[in-house]
C-alpha cells in the first residue's frame, strides 16, 4: 500500500491504456498511427511492471530492468518501423494499411 | 503292354509346326509354309492311323473290352489337395476313332487348301493357324480328363475364330468371327461351371475316374438340389450347355452359319467335320454319367432332335451353298445328339451310342467332301449363291462326281456311308420314343430333299452367264475329293459295333429292314420331289413357297433367332447394361469423388477469405481470440 | 548383408547414374542397364529361392535380415522374401524392364523422367521385401508419390486433373492405411510386452476381435482403393488415360498389385478373424467389380479407357479370389496378380505405341491396322486372347485356379458370387473381341494410316518381354503356381487357424 | 485524499483522456501531440513511484527522440492539413466490443484478486544499483540482456539505415 493508492488502481489504469491502445491498432488506418497505438500499450505495460515492482516485490529490481529493456527495446521497433513505413510510403505513395494485402491467399 | 508314349507326338507336331510358321512368318515364300503344314499334318495321319491299328488289333482286350489307357500324363497345374490338371494322353476307342477323323480330315484339307488358297495374301498365316487348330483338337479329344478337354476346348474355340476371322478386312468376316466366339464362349461358361460342380461333388477331374464302374459321380451329388433336379444332373446340363455352343445346338446355334464367312476348307474341317462334333465328343466322354442322369440325357435327346429338324427346315430355303450345308451339319449333328440321348449303357441297348459315333464317323468324311466340293464350286463361279449357278456338271466333272456321292451319303442312300449310320440310328430312337422317331424320319427326308435341291440347282439346269468358263480345279484340290469320296462310299461298311461301343465291348446287330426300307424309301421320296422341282427351272418351286406363306419367310430368316439374340445383346445388354453402368461410372461413382472434391474447393474458396491479407483483421482474431481464451481458461474451465 | 538389399540399392545407383548421364542416349542406357541388372537379379532370386527350397530349407522367411531402424518405437528394417513376394518381385523386375523400353521416345526431360519412374520402381520391389509394417508403408509412399510427378508433367489429356485425382485418392487410402497400420501396432502385443511393427510377430499373436473388427475396414479399404475396389476405383480410368505409356504400363502392371498384396499379406493375413467375419460384405463389392468393370469396358471408345475398366475387372478379380481365403483362390489371386501385370502392361505399352503413329486412341477413328502393323496389331491380339483367359496364356491358369478354389465353399452365397464373377470370362471376351474387331480389322478409316510404321526395336524388345511373360506362365504354370503355393501355406495355416474350416 | 492518491488521479486522467484522443484524432500531428502528453503522464507515474531514472529516460527517449521521430516520419507522409478518414462503423463497432470484452475482463479479474501488497519504500533506486545490475552477472545481474538489447539497438540502427536508404535503381 502506498499512501492510499492501491495497486488496483494501477492495474485498472495500465488495463484501461492498454486496451485503448488495442482499440486504436484495431481501428487506425494509417501505419503511423497504428505505431503510436502500439506504444500506448508498451507503456500501459511498464507501468504494469514497475507498479508491481514497487508495491509487490519492493526488494528487487526486476520491473525496473525489464521496462528499461522495453523502452530499448520500443526505440529499435519505432525506429525499423518508421524506416519500414517510409519505405513503403516511397512505393506506394500512401501508407494505408488496408491496401497492404499482398500476403492474401 | 504296348507303348504308346509316342503318341504325345501326334500334340506335339502340329504344336511345332505352328510355332515355327509362326514365328517365321512371311520369312519364308508362303508355300514352304504350305508345304511344312501340310508334311506335319501328314505325319500325324500316318501316327494316327498306326495308333489306330496297333490300339484296335494289336493290344489285346481285357475282360473282351478294349483297355483305356493313359499313354501318357504328367501334372500341369495343382488346384487342391485333390484337384489337378493334368495334360496326357488317353486312348480309348472313341478317341482313337477320333485321331483318325481329325487327322484324315486336316490332313486333306491341307492339301486341299495348297490350291484353294493359292495367292491369297495369308496364305502363311493359313497354315499357321490351320496346324494350331489341329494341335488343339487333338488335344482335345486326347484328353485325359475334363480340365484338359476344357483348355483345348478354348484353343479350339480361337483358332476357329482366327480363320472366320481369316479375311480380316471384310466386315462381315469380322463380325462372323466375333459372334461364333462369343456364343461358343457363353456356352464354355457353362461348361466351366459344369466343371466346377462336377470336381467339387466328385473331387476329381480325370475321365478313367469319372466314367469308370465305381466313378464317384455315381454316388455323390444325387440329392436334390435345385428345380427338382441333383447336383450331378444340373452339372451334367451345364457341361451339355458347352457341348451345345460348340455343336451349334438350338438355340445356341446362329453362330455356325455365319462362321461361313470363313474360306471354305475351314468350313470343311472346322464347321463340318471336327470341332462342330466335339460337342456330341463331349457328351459320349461323359456318357456314364450321362446315362445315371436320366433326365439330362432326355433333354440331349430333344435338344438333339428338335435342332436336327429345326436345322433341316432352314436349309430347304437357304440359297447360299455354304449355308445349306451349315445348316445340314447342324441337322446331322443334331441327329448325333438324339441318338446319344435316346441310348442305354453296354452291349445292345449301347446301340445309339455307337450309331451316333458311327454318324460322326461316316458325316466327317461325307460333310467335308460337300464343303471341298463346295469350295471347288465356288473356286470355279466365283459365287456362294445356287441361283447364280446351274449345268456346271459339264465344267466340273471329278466335282460333280464327287459331290453326287456325297449327296447320296447323306440321304442315306444304300450302300453309301450314310445309309449304315443313319439306319442304326432311326432304330435306336425307334426303339426308345416313337415321337422322336418321326421327326428323326422327317428329318431323313429332309436331308435328301434339300441335298438334292442344292445337286440339281448347281450341277442341272441352264448355264448361267459366267464371267470366264468355269474350269476343273487343280490336282491338288482334286485328289482330297477323291479320297473323301472313297471314304464317303466304303466308310459305311467299318465294323462299328465290333470297335466302338459304349462299354468297349464288341456286340452284334443285324440290319432291321422294317426300318432301313421306310427310310431309304422317305430319302427317295426327297429326291424324287427335288428333282422335279429343281432339276430343270421351274415355277414350281416358287408357287410351293408362296403357298407355304409366312411359314417359309420365317424358316427363310432362319425363325428370327439372329434378330432375337441380336435384340438382347444390342438393345438389353449393350444398351440396358453397359451404357447404363458407364453412364453410373461416370456420373454416380466417379461424380461422387468429383462433388467431394468439388465441396472441398467451395469449402475452402469460402474459408480462404480470412486470409484476407489485412492486418487489423488479424489481429482481431488474435485478440478475440486471447481474450476468448482468457475467459475459458479463468472463468468458465476451472477446476 | 542380405542378397535382398540389392534390390533397393540398384535403383538407387540407378537414379545417380542418371543424375550424372549427360545425354538422353546415356540417361536412356543407365536406365536400360539398371534394369536389366534388376531382371537378372530377379531370375538368380528364383533361382535361389527354388534352390533354398529344394535344398530342404523351409524357414519361413528367406533371405532375411533385420535392422534396427528407431529403437525406442521398435521400428526395424526388416526384410525377406517367402514364394509369394518372389513372385511379385519377378513380376515387377519384367514391368519395369519393358516399361523402360516402352518409354523410349521421352523426349521431354527424360533425366527426371527415368529418375521418377525408377525411384517408383524401387519402392515397389521395397514394398514387396519389406517385412515390417512401417517399412512396408515408407516404400508404399515411395511408390505413390514419383506418381504424381509422372502424370502431371509427362502425361496427355486432362492431365493435372488426372494425376490429382490419382494422389489424392490414393493419398485418401494411404491415410487409411497408416490408421490400420498403427492400430495393428498399439495391439501387437496384447498380452503386454514390446510393441512392434514386425508383420511376422504380430501375425503370431492373435490380436483381440474388437480392434479386428474395428481396423480390418481400414486396411482392407485402404489397400483397395489401390487395388481398384469397386466405389474407389474411379482414379484408375482417368489416371491411366492421362498417363505417359510406361507410367500406365507400371501403375496397373505394378502399383495396382500393391493393393492385392496389401490387402492379402497385411489385411487378410494380420487380421484373420475379422476378415472370416466380413468377408462377405467385400466379397459382394468385388463382385459388383469383377461385373461391373467388365460392363463399363463394352461402352468405352477410348482404349484406355477400355483397359482401365478391364484392370478393374481384373483386379477386383484379385481381390474376390482373396477373400474367399482358401490356399486355391489365394495361389488365383497371386497368379492373377502377376498375369494380369503382364498382361496389362502389355497392353499399355501397344496402346501407346499405337497412339504414337495414329495420334488418336478413339477406336471409331481407327481400323484395319492389322494391313499397316501386323507387328503391334499380333500382339495386341495375343494380348486380348490372354485377358480374356484363354488357355495357353497366364490370364486362364490364373482365373481357373481362383473359380475352383472359391468353388470350394459349399454354401450358396460363394457359390452364387462365383458363377457372377465367372460369367464375366463372356463379357470380358465381348469387349475384347469388340476391340479387336473395330481397331484391327477391317478396312483402313484414315488413309494417312496408310504410311504408318510397324514397331521399331524397341517397341519390340518390350512387347516380346512380356509376351514371352504371359505364354511362359501360361505353358508351365507348375513351377510358379508351387512356388507360390509353398509360400502361402504358413499363411494359410494361421488364417484358418481363425476361422470357421472351409473345407 | 493524499497527495499522491490526487497526482495519481490526475495523471490517470490525462492519460486516459489522451489516450482515447490519440486514437480518435482525424488529425495525425494532433495525434502525435496527444501521444507526447500521454508519454509525459506516464513518466509522471514513474516519479510517483520513485523511479526517477526511469522517468527521466522516459521523458528524453520517449518524449523526446521516439515522438520527435514519430512527428519527422509523419512530416514525411502525410500533408499537414490532411484529415484521416473515419474508419468504417463496423470496424469501430468490432474493435470496441474486443476491447470492451477485454478490459472488462482484465478489470473484474484484477479486481476480484487480493495481493500481498508490501510496506511502501520510498527511497529512490540509486543510479550506482541500475549500474551494478545491469553488469552483474549473478543472480538479479542483467550482464546478458544487456548485451543483448546492446546487439539488438545496433542491428535496428542498421537496419532502419538500409531499409530507408533509397536504392540506386
Amino acid at each position: 500500500m502506498f499512501e492510499g493508492v492501491p495497486i488496483h488502481w494501477f492495474l485498472v489504469l495500465s488495463t484501461t491504456m492498454f486496451f485503448i491502445g488495442i482499440y486504436g491498432f484495431l481501428v487506425r488506418k494509417n501505419l503511423i498511427t497504428m505505431l503510436m497505438s502500439i506504444e500506448l500499450i508498451l507503456n500501459s505495460v511498464c507501468i504494469n511492471f514497475l507498479a508491481f515492482n514497487k508495491i509487490l516485490f519492493p526488494e528487487h529490481l526486476e520491473g525496473m530492468f525489464f521496462t528499461l529493456f522495453i523502452i530499448a527495446v520500443a526505440a529499435a521497433e519505432a525506429s525499423v518501423a518508421i524506416a519500414i513505413i517510409i519505405n513503403i510510403y516511397r512505393r506506394l505513395v500512401n501508407i494505408d494499411v488496408e491496401k497492404m494485402n499482398e500476403m492474401k491467399y | 503292354m504296348i507303348d504308346f508314349s509316342y503318341t504325345i507326338w501326334i500334340l506335339l507336331i502340329p504344336l511345332i509346326v505352328f510355332v515355327v510358321t509362326g514365328l517365321t512368318g512371311n520369312r519364308f515364300k508362303p508355300i514352304v509354309t504350305g508345304i511344312i503344314g501340310t508334311t506335319g499334318l501328314g505325319v500325324v495321319f500316318l501316327l494316327s492311323v498306326f495308333t489306330a491299328y496297333k490300339y484296335f488289333f494289336v493290344l489285346d482286350k481285357v475282360d473282351g473290352a478294349f483297355q483305356r489307357l493313359l499313354a501318357l500324363n504328367f501334372t500341369w497345374l495343382h488346384l487342391t489337395d485333390k484337384l489337378h490338371i493334368d495334360i496326357g494322353v488317353l486312348l480309348d476307342p472313341i478317341s482313337v476313332m477320333m485321331l483318325i477323323v481329325i487327322s484324315t480330315v486336316s490332313f486333306m484339307v491341307h492339301i486341299y487348301s495348297l490350291g484353294y488358297m493359292k495367292g491369297e495374301k495369308g496364305f502363311a498365316r493359313f497354315f499357321s493357324i490351320l496346324s494350331l487348330f489341329s494341335f488343339s483338337m487333338l488335344g482335345l479329344v486326347i484328353a485325359t480328363n475334363i480340365f484338359q478337354m476344357y483348355i483345348f476346348w478354348e484353343l479350339v474355340g480361337v483358332s476357329s475364330f482366327l480363320l472366320i476371322g481369316f479375311y480380316y478386312e471384310r466386315d462381315s468376316a469380322v463380325a462372323a468371327s466375333k459372334k461364333a466366339f462369343i456364343v461358343t464362349r457363353f456356352a464354355d461358361l457353362g461348361f466351366l461351371i459344369g466343371i466346377l460342380v462336377l470336381s467339387y461333388t466328385t473331387g476329381t477331374f480325370d475321365f478313367i475316374t469319372l466314367t469308370g464302374p465305381n466313378s464317384p459321380a455315381f454316388t455323390s451329388g444325387q440329392g436334390i438340389m435345385f428345380l427338382g433336379m441333383s447336383t450331378m444332373t444340373w452339372s451334367m446340363l451345364f457341361i451339355f450347355m458347352g457341348g451345345a455352343g460348340k455343336s451349334a445346338m438350338f438355340p445356341l446355334h446362329i453362330w455356325l452359319p455365319d462362321a461361313m464367312e470363313g474360306p471354305t476348307p475351314v468350313s470343311a474341317l472346322i464347321h463340318a467335320a471336327t470341332m462342330v462334333v466335339a460337342g456330341v465328343y463331349l457328351v459320349a466322354r461323359m456318357f456314364p454319367i450321362f446315362h445315371h442322369q436320366e433326365s439330362a440325357l432326355e433333354i440331349v435327346a430333344w435338344v438333339g432332335g428338335f435342332t436336327s429338324l429345326f436345322a433341316a427346315v432352314i436349309a430347304c430355303t437357304q440359297y447360299d451353298i455354304k449355308r445349306v450345308l451349315a445348316y445340314s451339319t447342324m441337322s446331322q449333328i443334331g441327329m448325333m445328339m438324339l441318338a446319344l440321348g435316346v441310348s442305354g449303357y453296354g452291349g445292345e441297348d449301347g446301340l445309339g451310342y455307337m450309331a451316333s459315333m458311327f454318324h460322326l464317323f461316316t458325316h466327317a468324311f461325307f460333310k467335308a467332301l460337300l464343303f471341298l466340293g463346295a469350295g471347288a464350286i465356288i473356286h470355279a463361279v466365283h459365287s456362294n449363291y445356287m441361283n447364280e449357278m446351274g449345268g456346271l456338271r459339264k465344267y466340273l466333272p471329278i466335282t460333280h462326281a464327287t459331290f453326287l456321292i456325297a449327296c447320296l451319303a447323306i440321304a442315306g442312300i444304300p450302300p453309301f456311308a450314310g445309309f449304315f449310320s443313319k439306319d442304326e440310328i432311326l432304330v435306336a430312337v425307334f426303339h426308345h420314343n416313337k415321337i422322336l422317331f418321326a421327326m428323326a424320319y422327317l428329318v431323313a427326308g429332309m436331308t435328301a430333299f434339300y441335298m438334292f435341291r442344292l445337286y440339281f440347282n448347281v450341277f442341272w439346269g441352264k448355264d448361267q452367264h459366267y464371267h470366264h468358263t468355269p474350269h476343273e480345279a487343280p490336282a491338288t484340290m482334286t485328289i482330297p475329293l477323291i479320297i473323301l469320296a472313297i471314304g464317303s462310299t466304303f466308310a459305311g461298311f467299318i465294323p462299328f459295333t465290333k470297335l466302338v461301343t459304349s462299354d468297349s465291348q464288341p456286340f452284334e446287330t443285324n440290319t432291321e429292314w422294317g426300318i432301313a426300307i421306310p427310310a431309304v424309301f422317305i430319302a427317295l421320296v426327297g429326291i424324287g420331289i427335288a428333282t422335279m422341282l429343281y432339276m430343270k427351272k421351274s415355277e414350281t418351286s416358287k408357287k410351293i413357297s408362296i403357298a407355304l406363306g409366312g411359314f417359309y419367310i420365317a424358316a427363310f430368316n432362319k425363325f428370327y433367332i439372329d434378330q432375337v439374340y441380336l435384340f438382347i445383346t444390342k438393345k438389353i445388354l449393350f444398351n440396358l447394361v453397359s451404357r447404363p453402368i458407364a453412364w453410373f461410372d461416370r456420373h454416380i461413382v466417379d461424380g461422387a469423388m468429383n462433388q467431394i472434391a468439388f465441396v472441398t474447393n467451395v469449402a475452402s474458396d469460402k474459408i480462404k477469405g480470412f486470409q484476407s491479407g489485412q492486418l487489423q483483421q488479424y489481429a482481431l482474431a488474435f485478440v478475440s481470440g486471447v481474450i476468448g481464451l482468457a475467459l475459458l481458461f479463468t472463468y468458465l474451465w476451472t477446476n | 548383408m542380405s542378397f535382398l538389399l540389392l534390390f533397393i540399392v540398384i535403383p538407387v545407383l540407378t537414379v545417380i547414374g542418371i543424375f550424372f548421364s549427360k545425354t538422353h542416349m546415356q540417361v536412356k542406357w543407365t536406365a536400360v542397364i539398371g534394369m536389366s541388372i534388376q531382371l537378372i537379379l530377379a531370375g538368380v532370386l528364383i533361382y535361389l529361392f527354388l534352390a533354398a527350397r529344394a535344398a530342404g530349407n523351409t524357414a519361413e522367411i528367406l533371405f532375411s535380415q533385420d535392422m534396427v531402424w528407431y529403437k525406442n518405437l521398435n521400428i526395424h528394417f526388416f526384410i525377406g522374401v517367402d514364394g509369394v513376394s518372389v513372385a511379385m518381385i519377378g513380376l515387377t523386375a519384367i514391368v519395369i524392364f519393358a516399361g523402360i523400353f516402352a518409354s523410349w521416345d521421352v523426349t521431354d526431360l527424360p533425366r527426371e523422367f527415368f529418375t521418377s519412374l525408377i525411384l517408383l520402381a524401387a519402392g515397389v520391389f521395397g514394398f514387396f521385401i519389406s517385412l515390417d509394417l512401417f517399412t512396408l508403408f515408407t516404400f508404399y509412399e515411395i511408390a505413390v508419390i514419383p506418381m504424381y510427378l509422372l502424370i502431371g508433367i509427362w502425361g496427355s489429356g486432362p492431365r493435372h486433373y488426372s494425376a490429382m485425382k490419382l494422389t489424392l485418392m490414393l493419398m485418401g487410402g494411404s491415410a487409411l492405411i497408416m490408421l490400420g497400420l498403427l492400430g495393428l501396432y498399439f495391439n501387437s502385443a496384447p498380452g503386454g510386452g514390446a510393441l512392434t511393427f514386425n508383420l511376422i510377430e504380430i501375425s503370431k499373436v492373435s490380436i483381440p476381435m474388437p480392434a479386428q473388427r474395428f481396423f480390418f475396414p481400414f486396411l482392407f479399404i485402404g489397400f483397395g482403393v489401390l487395388g481398384a475396389l469397386f466405389p474407389f476405383h474411379t482414379w484408375s480410368p482417368d489416371g491411366h488415360a492421362s498417363a505417359p505409356t510406361a507410367v500406365s504400363m507400371l501403375h496397373a502392371g505394378v502399383l495396382m498389385k500393391l493393393g492385392g498384396y496389401g490387402c492379402y499379406r497385411v489385411a487378410v493375413f494380420l487380421l484373420p478373424g475379422a476378415a472370416h467375419e466380413m468377408a462377405w460384405i467385400f466379397l459382394i463389392l468385388t463382385t459388383i467389380g469383377v461385373i461391373y468393370g467388365a460392363f463399363g469396358a463394352i461402352w468405352q471408345k477410348d482404349l484406355k479407357y477400355i483397359n482401365a475398366y478391364s484392370s478393374v475387372s481384373h483386379c477386383a478379380l484379385v481381390l474376390f479370389a482373396v477373400l474367399m481365403m482358401n490356399e486355391t483362390a489365394m495361389n488365383g489371386a497371386i497368379l492373377q496378380m502377376i498375369s494380369h501385370g503382364i498382361m496389362t502392361a502389355l497392353f499399355f505399352a501397344l496402346i501407346g505405341m499405337i497412339y504414337g503413329r495414329t495420334h488418336t486412341r478413339l477406336i471409331n477413328e481407327m481400323g484395319g491396322l492389322m494391313k499397316v502393323m501386323p507387328f503391334l496389331a499380333v500382339a495386341y491380339v495375343i494380348g486380348g486372347l490372354a485377358s480374356l483367359g484363354l488357355p495357353g496364356f497366364s490370364g486362364f491358369v490364373a482365373e481357373m485356379t481362383i473359380f475352383v478354389g472359391s468353388f470350394q465353399h459349399n454354401d450358396v452365397f460363394h457359390r452364387v458370387c462365383t458363377i457372377i464373377a465367372a460369367s464375366s470370362i463372356v463379357v470380358t471376351a465381348v469387349y475384347i473381341l469388340r476391340v479387336v474387331g473395330i481397331l484391327l480389322m477391317g478396312k483402313i478409316k484414315n488413309p494417312e494410316f496408310n504410311h504408318i510404321t510397324d514397331a521399331k526395336w524397341f517397341d519390340r524388345m518390350s512387347v516380346v518381354t512380356l509376351i514371352i511373360g504371359i505364354t511362359a506362365i501360361g505353358m508351365a504354370p507348375l513351377w510358379l503356381s508351387d512356388m507360390i503355393n509353398n509360400g502361402l501355406v504358413p499363411v494359410m495355416q494361421r488364417i484358418m487357424l481363425a476361422g470357421p474350416i472351409l473345407h | 485524499m493524499t497527495t499522491n492518491q490526487f497526482m495519481f488521479l490526475l495523471f490517470s486522467a490525462v492519460i486516459v483522456i489522451f489516450s482515447l484522443l490519440t486514437v480518435t484524432s482525424r488529425r495525425i500531428l494532433r495525434a502525435a501531440t496527444f501521444l507526447l502528453f500521454v508519454l509525459v503522464s506516464t513518466s509522471g507515474m514513474y516519479f510517483l513511484l520513485r523511479f526517477n531514472f526511469l522517468a527521466a529516460i522516459q521523458l528524453t527517449l520517449y518524449a523526446g527522440g521516439i515522438v520527435v521521430l514519430i512527428i519527422f516520419s509523419i512530416l514525411l507522409t502525410s500533408h499537414i492539413n490532411e484529415k484521416l478518414s473515419i474508419p468504417p462503423l463496423t470496424k469501430r463497432i468490432y474493435a470496441a466490443i474486443a476491447a470492451l470484452a477485454g478490459a472488462i475482463l482484465c478489470i473484474v479479474t484484477i479486481l476480484q484478486t487480493e495481493f500481498v501488497q508490501k510496506v511502501f519504500d520510498p527511497t529512490r533506486v540509486h543510479i550506482r544499483t541500475i549500474g551494478e545490475g545491469m553488469l552483474s552477472t549473478g543472480k538479479y545481474g542483467y550482464a546478458l540482456p544487456f548485451e543483448v538489447i546492446s546487439v539488438l539497438l545496433l542491428a535496428a540502427m542498421i537496419g532502419s539505415i538500409i531499409l530507408a536508404k533509397k536504392r540506386k535503381d
